[in-house]
């Protein structure tokens, strides 16, 4: 036998020969070659050059075993699958040659055989259709789609969402954030003690003429508005520059303008602190 | 005309037997390629001593009324849907994007306070609104612009469409909440000067006497989406 | 010589506002698409009412004689090279991995006698399958798993994908070569239980009634590669 009628589009390396001498028929196996026992088989059934309708299960489970016998002499490794198939044809053998009795279970020899014939038949016929299959223009192969295709674009158009809730949510933030904000703005008219502080140090500075607070206050801050909480704000802070020896103050009488200056002394240390920083 | 017609017939059936098997490989060729080909290539493919140019030049004729095109580049042959037809590779796409902050505060405030200028929004959020949030807003198709208020400068001024009242699921714009529900749904809390107030708000159409009618040409303003912006998505 | 060209030209001048607008159309879009279309799509991309089956008739009768063929592969429309040129073009192709004998008859049987288990592939070629085998099969992308059969063990079936299809330029399974004559010998039941009298094999996505939908995980089967499947567990 050869390889060549196998139908398949790709041949196993040839790596192992086993020549059965026995004369009859020159066997030239591959075991390597085979995929299992069942190809086996049915490469052994194309010898016997029938239709696998009218094949000889015997004479094929003859062949198989001499096959596998030879194998076993040679000491090839046999896949276990060979040898349960050896040994279930053995068992087939034996029933096919003996007169016919019911079988255990339930299956006469010559069903056991036609099923084995079937299966080789069915092995057969799916190589046929894959052959078959294979001859068929490939894409890729014998076929070529557009070598340059032109993919369709997509143009994204934006479809935008938003709630109902979002829109109110968004709404009642803004409008209440901006509120609060005006409230306070209106706060800032009043004079704080830290603002008055700040400017009496920074409107006096180095002057030590007496001079009064109501002067200062009415150059600098002429808002009628706000006038009185400078005055109080301003008043205090003076008070506490005083306390700190940095001011002094004097009035006449009750309600008379007030008179400011600075200490000299105290001026001297401000002026050194403000060497050092 | 029917002559025209009955030549034509001829001139098919005649030219089908007698189509050069060099034009099926040529085409073959042409059409499998992963680049365009050059006449040495093509040549090279073809039975000796075929006159390339002359075949591309029928095969370019062949196509010339086809929805594909035989074509030069740089030199090189090429087949190329016809750019009439360009319209067909691409696709429109919805793209689901959510409104922005600043583009759905913005939108609040033209529903509440229509019809309002942009300088009012600002007035209203305390911040610069960009062109490019009404834009988006005008793009939505859930705001237009109204007119333009009798005022110095002729602001625009936006209100709320159709389009606008069904996205949000209102029968009319008078169904948006005002202050006392805000506050009942907890969305307003707190104190709030005396002076605050929620417009009750109104879509109708017809412009308000301080406003007057658009220009023509006014309406390409928000209407022509910009070129890149759809691709930019 | 020169005027026969002559008269092509008028012709085609003329010719062009008569070739019915929809042609050009349909023969833009086979030929720009990655791959075959169909009906619908194409109908989607047409004026109204254009009888879309009609159309691609005419036009895979136009390019019956020509270089580029018009064939329906898996149900869908695709343009690919007339299969006598192959020798032609088959020296540029980079020619696909060759499948082994077994992968190649692995296929055959799930082709055949899809949906298929393992153990059904196994009956039928008498031998064990390597997992390498049905591994290269669903990289082809040609065979996917479809479900798992209501038996013990659950084993996964085996089917095919419109890829196969496509690659074996099949319009579908029924067209497989030599189906009739393994029907007629009734070789294509296979394993199937004798209450499943299902004669022919079939890649429709439903599943049978012997089939149960696979779980989450199981795709990946043969999708993931081996190592990362084995870190993961």
């Amino acid at each position: 036998m050869s390889n060549e009628d196998l139908p398949a589009d790709e041949l196993p390396a040839q790596s192992e020969f086993v020549e059965l001498g026995s004369g009859e028929t020159a066997l030239v196996v591959d075991v390597e070659g085979f995929e299992g026992p069942l190809d086996l088989l049915l490469t052994l059934a194309r010898q016997q050059k029938v239709d696998l309708v009218k094949i000889s299960i015997l004479a094929l489970a003859d062949q198989y075993l001499t096959f596998i016998e030879a194998a076993r002499k040679l000491r090839l490794e046999l896949a276990a699958d060979y040898l349960v198939m050896a040994a279930w044809l053995a068992y087939l053998k034996s029933r096919l040659l003996l007169p016919e009795q019911p079988a255990p279970d339930g299956f006469s020899a010559e069903e056991m055989a036609n099923a084995l014939a079937q299966r080789l038949r069915r092995l057969e016929s799916i190589r046929q259709v894959a052959e078959q299959l294979l001859t068929r223009p490939q894409l890729g192969r014998e076929v070529f789609q557009r070598g340059q295709p032109e993919p369709i674009a997509e143009i994204k158009r934006p479809q935008w969402s938003a709630t109902l809730y979002d829109l109110l949510t968004a709404y009642a933030m803004r409008r209440q954030t901006k509120a609060r904000a005006y409230v306070r703005m209106s706060k800032r008219t009043v004079w704080s003690l830290a603002e008055a502080r700040e400017a009496i140090e920074r409107l006096i500075g180095r002057s030590f003429e007496w001079s009064t607070l109501d002067h200062y206050l009415l150059e600098y801050l002429v808002e009628p508005s706000q006038r009185t909480t400078v005055l109080a704000s301003s008043f205090a802070a003076t008070l506490e520059l005083v306390r700190e020896g940095r001011l002094e103050v004097h009035q006449h009488a009750a309600f008379a303008p007030l008179y400011i200056r600075a200490r000299a002394n105290a001026v001297e240390g401000a002026a050194a602190e403000a060497g050092n920083g | 005309m029917s002559n025209v017609a009955e030549m034509r017939v001829i001139v098919g059936d005649r030219e089908r037997p007698e189509r050069a098997e060099e034009l099926r490989i040529l085409e073959a060729l042409l059409f499998a390629a992963e680049e365009p080909l050059d006449e040495k290539t093509l040549a090279a493919r073809l039975p000796l001593g075929v006159d390339v140019r002359a075949l591309l030049a029928q095969l370019q004729n062949e196509y010339a009324s086809r929805g594909v095109n035989l074509v030069r580049v740089a030199g090189k042959w090429t087949l190329r849907t016809a750019a009439d037809l360009a319209w067909l590779l691409t696709r429109e796409a919805t793209v689901p994007r959510k409104l922005s902050r600043a583009a759905v505060e913005t939108l609040a405030i033209v529903a509440y306070h229509q019809p309002v200028t942009r300088a009012e929004i600002e007035d209203i959020r305390g911040v610069t609104t960009s062109k490019g949030t009404l834009d988006v807003l005008l793009e939505t198709g859930w705001v237009r612009l109204r007119g333009r208020r009798k005022a110095p400068g002729r602001p625009v001024t936006y209100g709320t469409t159709e389009g606008f009242l069904s996205h949000f699921g209102l029968e009319a714009l008078t169904d948006l909440p005002g202050l006392d529900e805000l506050k009942g749904s907890g969305l307003i809390e707190g104190a709030l000067p005396a002076d605050f107030n929620v417009p009750v708000p109104s879509d109708d159409p017809a412009l308000r006497e301080d406003e007057e009618p658009l220009e023509p040409g006014d309406l390409d303003l928000g209407l022509v989406p910009p070129q890149d912006r759809t691709e930019e998505g």
